[in-house]
């Protein structure tokens, strides 16, 4: 059992879950239908299929590089909201790190740590603002603590995408202080927010594949 | 509801290339972006608009002259990534500064934030302008929340004019804020706009219902009514419209009665016949009233009256005429 | 579907007092008339046109700058009354003579035919044009019984140029004529519109169906199909105008694509695209060609390609400016 | 029994026939959207609503005026192909005739075929041609054939009304030359013509107000 990632598996982790994502579009597009515009599943899909595309193509010397590749891509190809968002929670976290060959799961703390951060500046949406920042924050401190609590990475990660699962379940609870969502106030209670589904799916297969490919 | 395309991922570049095609002296293409941009180019600064598409002629056919330098579109209701809106800052003039002028969604608002510190980083001065007119989506207190919906037309017409007189970048910031500052629309939907991809409606729409200050992919307003005669509408809109604006006898203002596509001319005219009544019974000024369709979402019922308080210093930009296909506003005043 | 009105009796006149209302500087209403005309009178031939409202712009919009002098407005679908169209004769310069255009139908002819024989009486030199583009309707050897649509738009604007140019009565009928024999339409109609009076549907038209030349009230086309792509539509439409016009690579053209209200200028572009290429392929040559929606059949879903063969005479009119509220056509050529 | 009419009584016969057209709007609405814009009702009730109100503050002199007015009335309110045809039809057979004090059965005969023809040269339409002419020309001649008979001016009217009648149920039989209902063809069979209804309801209504105030 492995308790790192070099950039060859992170890509093919992020393959994983492009396809997750990709698969994911009609789903993504129910849940934002409902409370949005409709466009958050067509808007993950197109840049995650660019991320199908383009990420085999890449040779990586770096984890870092894997990273802000895929982050560059959603930032290019997506739009909306969510192609800043997504693009920032790839790309922020691993700015001025120095190249590493190996991420632990420290670093997936960090990074994500980092991105976080540099998301709530962008977005400024707190926890119960229905948004992402609903699965995202939960899942960073799950990784955080699993660092704490001397977890293997399989095992922290996994712990991450339970978090991210309760974050995006708790969206459901609250009303939207963001975007379009906004507008529907006390309707919004029952219905999940598009942005934090992502976020688990997301995690959700970092960890699957983390578990099927590392343990 | 049938729509004319050919597949729904090509809709926005097709449209962008059928705009070209057919006025290729007047503007041309981004290289590697759906977007656009004055063939004509001057050393003054520039204003770069971008939005998801869908409420055209905005964006598309904002560029012009005395309107906007360019524009970056987004799929239709989706904002334009950063990187197309960078690619049309550095294709546009941009030693004298770029003003980046979109409506106040967090799409748009997160993507043109970025481009802003990316083109510093690229050594290019810039500065955003998001527009806040709706007044039925957050309280006078909280102005800078209120989403932006056709009064940009008025504010991209404001900074257009400003940067063709010459001016410095800062003074075209301020002017265009104090026009944003003094715009305010409110709206009434009467049916539900037809998606073009999927010709499927955006939102449920009763008939003989009518609803204020919807939002355009149906997000909740803030008066859900009967149908009533165009009398009653008109005064509704203009009721609210002049409680948030707080006009008075001594105020000049500029009034654009906006249709949505589904409502036509004759109803517009029948809607603008009213709102004059009312601004003559209330001694407001009007300095120019008129009728278009600039901010039209796909085949909706409905419209928005926007109302622009001028003082005389706006009001020697908003004379200024502006020209493109889709936006033309030559004759001012009454 | 909800329609912005507040009595059928009323609507077009409120119409049209809305709309004198929000430009009284440039037009003013024909005393005890449902007609308006120009301010800005000036010694020339005077163009008088006419029809039953409900297709707005057409009639109301079409009086303007180096457009018609003055008009006459029936109600929905109804030609105006003789006296209506013989008031406003009266009421604008008529020295020079008057030309009357309307379009191919049975109410509008009869009643400008009757016109034209009460103005003799009273000592007004007035003419006929009565405008026959629709190819849809009668085979080319019976052009003069087609029934005309938008392409009185192209009609209007040359013969208004002529008008401004000074040309005598007789030039401007020989002109308009040529205008009109150069000057096909064809349609195709992709959904109901709405009667404004009642809110009713004018026909029905299933969901996924088009048809090819049908008239705005629901009059049979000759081709009904299933909806194609967009790119298959534009094909189908320019191939019968092709088809019709007999062009060759030594005619030259302007080309205006008219959408029905209903259909956004998102998809008009995507058809626009495709046209271009159409001609481009033919190797005809495009004086102008634009998009615009100046002949709107109520919220109805489609669109009608107009093309006018041009000759140097044709575009030195075609080339004048024409303004008016709704009819802008400022910019000529590619 | 009279047998002729004079000034009073064709002004009291005409508001009879326009409270019948004004009572039959939506009849012959129904009728004109089945194969034209369904205008034509609304059209015929406006211009004889402006007949019921402004004949009766008319002070006439001969029997010509009255028609001249009822059509000049037609002409200046309604609009439409029918505003002219209904117009002429009133207006045309009066011109150039001398004042008269009554009408008698062969004055309804000349200046309705005086009418007539000024309606054909106008619109150019023959029988067959599903137009008010079907119904307009037989009415005529049954009008011309009862004076060669000798008919008494009530019975000849009625003659002219169930001849009215029949080349109304003719229209059914023929296709359109004319107007919205010729781009039809050969659907419009079955259907029957607005304007020729509405002929036949004017020639009905004569004959029924000349039964029920001359006989
Ligand atoms: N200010 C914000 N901060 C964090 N996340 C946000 C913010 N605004 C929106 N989001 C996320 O973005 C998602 C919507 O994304 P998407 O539908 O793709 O974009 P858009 O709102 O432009 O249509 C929401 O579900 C929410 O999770
Ligand atoms: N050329 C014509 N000659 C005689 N009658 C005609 C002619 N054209 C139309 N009509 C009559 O006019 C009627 C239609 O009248 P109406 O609906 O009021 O006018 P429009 O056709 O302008 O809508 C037809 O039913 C027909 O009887
Ligand atoms: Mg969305
Ligand atoms: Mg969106
Ligand atoms: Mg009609
Ligand atoms: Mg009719």
């Amino acid at each position: 059992m492995k308790n790192s990632m070099n950039a060859e598996q992170l890509k093919n982790m992020f393959l994983s879950v492009a396809q997750k994502i990709v698969d994911s579009e009609d789903f993504l597009t129910e849940i934002d239908i409902k409370i949005g515009d409709g466009d958050h599943g067509i808007g993950m899909s197109v840049g995650f299929r660019n991320v199908l595309k383009e990420l085999p193509k890449c040779q990586f010397t770096g984890a870092e590089d894997v990273f802000k590749m895929v982050g560059t891509i959603l930032l290019d190809t997506m739009g909306g909201a969510s192609g800043v968002l997504f693009g920032t929670m790839f790309i922020s976290g691993i700015i001025k790190r120095p190249v590493s060959e190996e991420m632990k799961l420290s670093d997936f703390a960090e990074v994500f740590r980092k991105s976080l951060n540099a998301l709530q500046q962008r977005g400024k949406a707190h926890i119960g603002d229905k948004t992402m920042i609903d699965a995202f924050e939960p899942a960073v401190i799950g990784l955080e603590e699993s660092v704490c609590n001397g977890l293997s990475l399989v095992d922290g990660l996994n712990v991450a995408a339970i978090k991210a699962k309760e974050g995006m379940e708790y969206t459901k609870q609250v009303v939207a202080k963001f975007g379009r969502a906004k507008s529907y106030g006390e309707k919004a209670i029952g219905l999940q927010d598009a942005g934090a589904t992502s976020v688990w799916i997301i995690f959700q297969e970092i960890a699957d594949w983390s578990t099927g490919n590392l343990s | 509801m049938n729509k004319l395309i050919n597949h729904p991922d090509d809709m926005v570049k097709e449209m962008l290339e059928g705009y070209l095609s057919i006025y290729p002296n007047q503007f041309e293409r981004v290289p590697n972006t759906i977007g656009l941009m004055k063939k004509n180019k001057s050393e003054q600064v520039s204003i770069v608009v971008g939005g998801g598409a869908g409420n055209e002629p905005w964006i598309m056919g904002y560029v012009g002259e005395g309107l906007a330098t360019g524009a970056a579109l987004g799929n239709v209701y989706t904002a334009p990534p950063s990187r197309a809106i960078l690619n049309v800052t550095h294709a546009v003039t941009n030693s004298k500064g770029v003003l980046y002028i979109c409506t106040n969604h967090m799409g748009d608002v997160l993507n043109f934030e970025l481009v802003r510190e990316l083109a510093e980083l690229d050594g290019i001065e810039s500065r955003c302008v998001f527009v806040t007119d709706d007044i039925s989506t957050a309280s006078l207190e909280q102005k800078a929340e209120r989403r932006g919906v056709a009064g940009i037309a008025l504010v991209v017409k404001v900074a257009g004019a400003a940067c063709d007189f010459g001016l410095s970048l800062e003074e075209v910031v301020r002017i265009a804020n104090k026009a944003k500052e003094n715009t305010n629309t409110f709206s009434v939907t009467t049916s539900a706009g037809y998606m073009p991809g999927s010709g499927r409606a955006m939102f449920e729409m009763p008939e003989g219902e009518i609803e204020y200050g919807m939002g355009f992919n149906g997000e909740p307003g803030i008066l859900h009514t009967k149908l009533g005669s165009a009398d009653e509408i008109a005064e509704t809109l203009m009721k609210y419209l002049l409680n948030d604006m707080k006009l008075t006898k001594t105020d000049e203002i500029a009034v654009m009665i906006n249709g949505f596509g589904f409502t036509s001319l004759l109803e517009l005219c029948i809607i603008g016949r009213k709102v004059k009544q009312i601004i003559n019974t209330n001694k407001i000024q009007t300095h120019d009233i008129f009728i278009d369709q600039l901010f039209c979402p796909q085949g909706t019922g409905g419209l928005s009256i926007t109302i622009m308080k001028l003082d005389s210093e706006l009001k020697k930009y908003y004379d200024a005429p502006a020209y493109s296909p889709f936006f033309n506003k030559i004759a001012i005043g009454e």
